[in-house]
C-alpha cells in the first residue's frame, strides 16, 4: 500500500494550495458557473474573472474565434466591478473550502491601488494576481506590462496596499520577458505567472473583415503552450520567487512540463472549455504521475529538468 | 451535464444538411425546446473548441438527441464524415429555452435556414397533446428548394407558409415579407412568435414586430467557447438600463426580440 | 469566359515574382530535394536554406519535436557553406524558370558582408533574404534582429554589398516589431518577411529531459499564424516596402489571410513537410478564389482588409 | 512518391502492435527492404507531422504496403483507432535501402522489439529465390514474449534464436548477449549482418563487432519532418572526415553500423 504523494506547495507569501492546479482568470467565471460540473474543493485555486474598479461593459462582438489548437479571445475584461464581486460573487465562494484569487485590473496605478485596497478589506480572498498583460483592453494591461519600471511601479502600489500574497501576471509580448519578472520581483511580488494570451489576429477570408470584434485578441490553448514553457524555463532560472506556469494546459502530461521545468503551480485556462473537469482531472493525473515514478512529494518533480550534457 | 453520445446515424439529407441522432451514455437531463448541446469531437485539438446545436428533437425523455446540422466550415465538415458507432463529448442541455404559453391560441413560428433546427422541437412540445382551438402558422423560408429541411413532418403539425429566395419552391421572395402580410392580423389575434434564423431575418422581424406589443422569442447564434456563462465570448449587444451585453449561452440563445441591439 | 487574374506582385527592389507564394528558408532544403515532388517554375520564388561563410554542423539531436498544431526545430542553421552552395547547389537550380532567393545568415557583421558579397557575384540568386531572427544559434541571429541599431546595421551593411535586392527576416520575439521593422526599411531594406519561429520550448515528461538536444527551439507551423497575421498587420501599417508574411500557411485559405491584411508576398514553410505539393495547391487555391470574388489583379486583393466601424 | 493509401484491415496484434495493410491509390514505386514511409493522418493538423514506418511486407509489385507498428504515442495511438476504408497520405518508399549481397553465404539478422518490421522484407527478399547454400540466422529479442511480432512467419524462412528480457520465451536476457556467443564463428564464416532495433542494442552490437571485419548495417530511428533530406530535422552525428551529420531520412536510414557515432 502506498501513500499518497504530497502535492501541496507554496506559491508565495506563504499561501499554501493542497495541489498545484488553479483555474486561469477570464476561463472560469467566478467560480459559480463550473460549481455543478467539479467539486470546487478539488482545485489548488480558483483564480476569477478581472476584475476592474468599475464595471466593464467589455469588447464588442464577436469576441472570439478559433484556430489551429488554440483560440483568440477579445473580452475586453468585461466584469461587474469590484464591489459588485465583493456584494455578490464573493459570498458565494466563502461557501467552499477553495482559496480565491482574485484577478485585478487598473487603467491607472490609482485604480489598482483601489481594487486592492477594496479586495483586501473583503474577506475570502486568499491572494492577488495583478493582471499587467492583457492585450485586450486600450489603456492599463500591457501598458503596465511591458516595461520593466512601469511593471516594478504597480506591483509597489498593490504591494503597498494589500497583506494578501500578490502574484504578477506577465505578458509573453515581450523581448525578454525576464527583465519584467526581475523588476516585478524588486517591487515586492510574492509569485509571478505566466503567460497571459499571445497578441494575434485572424481573418474572415470570405468577408475581408476580421474575426474579431476587436481586430486583434489574445491567443491561448494548446497552440501556445511550447512559448509559454519555455518562458517559464526562463523566468525560473532567474526570480526567486514562485513562478506559476499558464499556457495551454489540457492534459496532466502538460501540466507535468511546467513543473519539470521548475513552475511552483499551474493554472488552467482555455481546457475548461473542452472539458470542465480539466483541472481536476490534471490533479489526478499528475498524482498518478508522483505515484508511478516514486516521488513522495511534489517538490520532488518541481524543477527537475536534467540538460543532458 | 457533461456527457458522450454514441452515433445512432449521420445521415445526409438535403443540402449539405446532416441528421445526426447521438445517444447519451451518461445520466442525463431532458432538454428543453429552445435548448442546445455543445458537441465535441474527441481526440482533436484542432477544431478545439465545441460545437453549439439546438436539439431538434429528442426521444426517451432525452437519452436520444436528434440534431439537424448544415455544412458550413470545419467543424461541421468533419461532423458530416461521422459513422455509426462514433463517440461525442456533449455539454448539456444548455441555455435558456423558449418561453412556453400553454394559454396561446395562435402560435407563429417563423423559421429561415438552419432556423428549422429549433423550431422543429418547440413545435413537437406544442403539439404533443390534444390540439384543442389552437391554431399554429409556421412561416418558413430557405434559399432553395433542396434546403427546406423537414417539411413533411412539420405539415403534419401545422399551416406551413413557405418562401425560398429563388421560387423553387413556395413563394419567391423573403419569408419576412410573406409574414408582413399577415402581420397585423396575427397580431390582433393575440399571436405569440416564435423566430430563429439569419440574422438579416431577425433584424428585418425586429422591424415588422416592434409597432406591435407582443411576445415574439428570437433565438441567436454566436461564437462559444464555455457555453456555461463564464468566458463572456458569446456577447450580442442588448437593450437595458446598464446596456451591457447578454451572452448567448446562458441568458439565451432565446430573447425576447426587443431585449436585443439589433 | 473568364481571363485569368493577374497574381504577379513586386516584392522589392524592381523584383516582380510570376505569384506571390514562395517556399520558406529552411523548409526547402536547397529546392532539388523537392524537384521530383513539384514543378519548381510554378513556384513564386524559392528560398534555400539559411547560407553562412563557413560550413555549420548545426545543433546536437533530436532536433525536431512535434507541438499541437505546430512544431519545434533548433537544427542551428546546419549547411554547406555559401561556397559550395555556390559551386553544387546553384547551377542545379539555374537549370529551372524561378527566382531563387538565398537565405544568409553571419555571426558578425564582417560574415554577412562577405556571404552577401559571394551571392552578389555568383549569378543565378534574384534577392537575398538577411536573417537577423534564428532563434537557435549563440551568436547572430536573433542577436542582431532584437534591437532596432543592430538591425539597421546589418541591413545597411547587406544593402551596401550588393545589387540585389535585400528582404530582411524579421523575429517575433520582440516586444514591438514595428520598431524593426523601420530600422530596417531605414537600413535600405527592400522588403521585410516575417514571422521567423517563435522560441519555445517542450520536455519528455517521463525522461524529464528537453524534447530537443538544443533545449529550446523555434515554433512554425499552423499554431502561429495568428501571431503571424497580427504582426503582418501592424508592420504593414507602418512601412513602405513589401511585407512578406509567412507562419503557418498550410492553405490558401491561409494564404488569403496575409494577402488581405496587405502582405505582398507569402512564404510557405512547415506545411511542405505535411504536403509536399502545398506551395503549388496554394497558388492555384488563390487562383480560385480570384476568380470567384471576381477579381482581375491580386492587387485588388492584398491590403483589403475592412474593419467594420 | 506521394500517394493516399486506403486502409484494407488494421489489425490489433500482441501487446499494442498492428498490422496495417494499405492499397495505393495513385502511380506508385515498388519499396525496397530497409525502406520507409512517411504515413500522415488526413484532416488534421494536429498530430501535424508524418510518422515513418518501415515497409514490412508488400505485394502486387508495392501497391499493397504492409506496416506493423507499436502504439507508443499520440499518432500511433490514432493510427490504431482507424479501421478498414479509412485513408491515409503517403510518402515514399523513402530513403536508402539494405544492401542486398546476392553471393553472401551466411547471412545474420538482429531485431530487437519493432526491429522486426524492416527485416521482415528484407528476410522475404533474401528468401524468394531458391534458397541455395545460404543460411541465414535471425536474432530476435524482444521484452516479454507477447512482443514477439511475426515469428511463425520468420520460423518458415530461416533459422531463428530468441531472447526476451523476462525469460517468457526463448532465453531470458538481450538477444546481443546470445549473439556475442556465435559472433566469432559467425564473422570467419563472412557472414553479412543486418540489424534494426533500439539504439541502444545497436550501440553494444558496434561494441561487439567492431573488431570483426564484416558488413553490419543497421537501420535508424530518428524523429522527421520532410522525409526528403531538406530540413535537416532527422541528423545523426556521423564519423567521417568532415564530421557533420548525416540525415536518417535520405543518407539512411540504413547505415554502416561504423558510419554512426554511438
Ligand atoms: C445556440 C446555437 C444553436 C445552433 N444550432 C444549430 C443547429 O441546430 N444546426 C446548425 O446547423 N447550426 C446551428 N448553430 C450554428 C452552428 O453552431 C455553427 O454552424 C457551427 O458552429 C459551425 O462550425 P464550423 O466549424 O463548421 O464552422 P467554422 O466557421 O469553421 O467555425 C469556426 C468557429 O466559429 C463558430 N461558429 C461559426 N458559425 C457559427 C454560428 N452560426 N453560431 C455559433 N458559432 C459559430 C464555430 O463554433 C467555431 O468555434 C447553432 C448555433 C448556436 C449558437
Ligand atoms: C525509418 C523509420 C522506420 C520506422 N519503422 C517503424 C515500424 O516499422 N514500426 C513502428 O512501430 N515504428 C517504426 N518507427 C518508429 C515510429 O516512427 C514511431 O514509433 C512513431 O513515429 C511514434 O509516433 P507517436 O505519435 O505514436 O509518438 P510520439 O512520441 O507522440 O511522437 C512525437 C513525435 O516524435 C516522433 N517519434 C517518436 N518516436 C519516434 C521514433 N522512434 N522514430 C522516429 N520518430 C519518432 C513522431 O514521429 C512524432 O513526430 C520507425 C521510425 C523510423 C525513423
Ligand atoms: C476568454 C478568456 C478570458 C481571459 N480573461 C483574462 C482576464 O480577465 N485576466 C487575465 O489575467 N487573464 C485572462 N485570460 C488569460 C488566461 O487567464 C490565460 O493566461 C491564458 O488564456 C493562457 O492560458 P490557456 O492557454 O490555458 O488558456 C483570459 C483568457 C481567455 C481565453
Ligand atoms: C526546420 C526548419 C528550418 C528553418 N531554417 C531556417 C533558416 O535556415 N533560415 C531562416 O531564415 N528561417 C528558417 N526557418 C524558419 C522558416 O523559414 C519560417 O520562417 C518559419 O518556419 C515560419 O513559417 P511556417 O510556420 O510556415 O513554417 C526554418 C524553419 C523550420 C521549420
Ligand atoms: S460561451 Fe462562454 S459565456 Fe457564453
Ligand atoms: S526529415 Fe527532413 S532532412 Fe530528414
Amino acid at each position: 500500500m502506498s501513500i499518497k504523494p504530497k502535492t501541496a506547495v507554496n506559491i508565495g507569501g506563504s499561501l499554501v494550495i493542497r495541489n498545484p492546479v488553479m483555474t486561469a482568470s477570464g476561463t472560469f467565471g467566478y467560480g459559480r458557473e463550473y460549481s455543478s460540473l467539479l467539486d470546487l474543493n478539488s482545485l489548488g485555486a480558483l483564480v476569477v474573472k478581472g476584475l476592474s474598479l468599475h464595471p466593464r461593459g467589455g469588447n464588442r462582438p464577436p469576441r472570439i474565434a478559433e484556430t489551429p489548437a488554440g483560440m483568440l479571445n477579445a473580452i475586453g475584461l468585461q466584469n461587474v466591478g469590484v464591489k459588485t464581486f465583493v456584494a455578490e460573487k464573493l459570498p458565494f465562494l466563502r461557501g467552499f473550502d477553495v482559496p480565491v484569487i482574485a484577478n485585478i485590473y487598473g487603467e491607472t496605478l490609482e485604480e489598482f491601488e483601489e481594487v486592492a485596497g477594496i479586495l483586501n478589506a473583503a474577506g475570502g480572498v486568499s491572494a492577488l494576481e495583478v493582471n499587467i498583460s492583457c492585450p485586450n483592453v486600450k489603456k492599463g494591461g500591457l501598458a503596465f506590462g511591458a516595461e520593466p519600471d512601469t511593471a516594478r511601479e504597480v506591483t509597489k502600489v498593490v504591494r503597498g496596499t494589500t497583506n494578501l500574497p500578490v502574484i504578477v501576471k506577465l505578458s509573453p509580448n515581450v523581448s525578454d520577458i525576464t527583465k519584467i519578472a526581475l523588476a516585478v520581483e524588486e517591487g515586492g511580488a510574492d509569485a509571478v505567472s505566466l503567460i497571459n494570451t499571445i497578441k494575434a489576429m485572424a481573418v474572415d477570408v470570405e468577408k475581408r473583415i476580421p474575426l474579431l470584434g476587436n481586430t486583434t485578441g489574445g491567443l491561448s490553448g494548446p497552440a501556445i503552450r511550447p512559448v509559454a514553457v519555455r518562458m517559464v524555463w526562463e523566468v525560473v532560472r532567474c526570480v526567486e520567487v514562485p513562478v506559476i506556469g499558464i499556457g495551454g494546459i489540457v492534459s496532466a502530461r502538460d501540466a507535468l512540463e511546467f513543473l519539470i521545468v521548475g513552475a511552483r503551480a499551474l493554472q488552467v485556462g482555455t481546457a475548461n472549455f473542452l472539458d470542465p473537469q480539466s483541472a481536476v482531472k490534471i490533479v489526478s493525473g499528475i498524482e498518478d504521475y508522483l505515484e508511478k515514478h516514486s516521488l513522495n512529494d511534489i517538490a520532488e518533480l518541481i524543477g527537475s529538468l536534467q540538460i543532458p550534457e | 451535464m457533461q456527457n458522450s453520445g454514441k452515433i445512432i446515424f449521420n445521415r445526409e439529407l438535403a443540402g449539405k444538411h446532416y441528421h445526426l441522432r447521438l445517444i447519451l451514455e451518461e445520466p442525463f437531463l431532458k432538454p428543453r425546446p429552445g435548448q442546445f448541446f455543445l458537441i465535441r469531437l474527441n481526440d482533436r485539438l484542432d477544431p478545439l473548441l465545441g460545437r453549439p446545436f439546438s436539439v431538434y428533437d429528442c426521444h426517451h425523455q432525452g437519452r436520444i438527441l436528434d440534431f439537424v446540422y448544415r455544412v458550413v466550415g470545419r467543424g461541421t465538415g468533419l461532423f458530416s464524415k461521422l459513422k455509426k458507432g462514433g463517440e461525442l463529448s456533449l455539454l448539456g442541455p444548455l441555455g435558456r429555452p423558449f418561453n412556453i404559453f400553454p394559454e396561446a391560441k395562435t402560435l407563429v413560428l417563423i423559421g429561415g435556414g438552419m432556423g428549422a433546427a429549433a423550431l422543429n422541437y418547440l413545435l413537437k412540445e406544442y403539439t404533443k397533446g390534444p390540439a384543442g382551438a389552437r391554431s399554429i402558422c409556421y412561416y418558413l423560408g430557405a434559399k432553395t428548394a433542396g434546403e427546406i429541411i423537414g417539411k413533411a413532418v412539420i405539415e403534419r403539425r401545422c399551416q406551413v407558409m413557405l418562401t425560398t429566395d429563388d421560387g423553387s419552391k413556395g413563394r419567391r421572395g423573403l419569408i419576412t415579407d410573406l409574414l408582413e402580410e399577415d402581420l397585423e392580423s396575427l397580431a390582433a389575434q393575440g399571436a405569440v412568435f416564435y423566430a430563429c434564423g439569419p440574422r438579416g431575418m431577425l433584424r428585418r422581424l425586429f422591424e415588422l414586430i416592434s409597432p406591435y406589443k407582443v411576445s415574439c422569442q428570437v433565438s441567436l447564434e454566436e461564437r462559444m467557447a464555455c457555453g456555461l456563462g463564464a468566458c463572456l465570448g458569446c456577447a450580442v449587444e442588448a437593450r437595458g438600463e446598464d446596456d451591457l451585453y447578454r451572452r448567448v449561452c446562458c441568458d439565451g440563445p432565446v430573447f425576447e426580440i426587443g431585449e436585443i441591439v439589433w
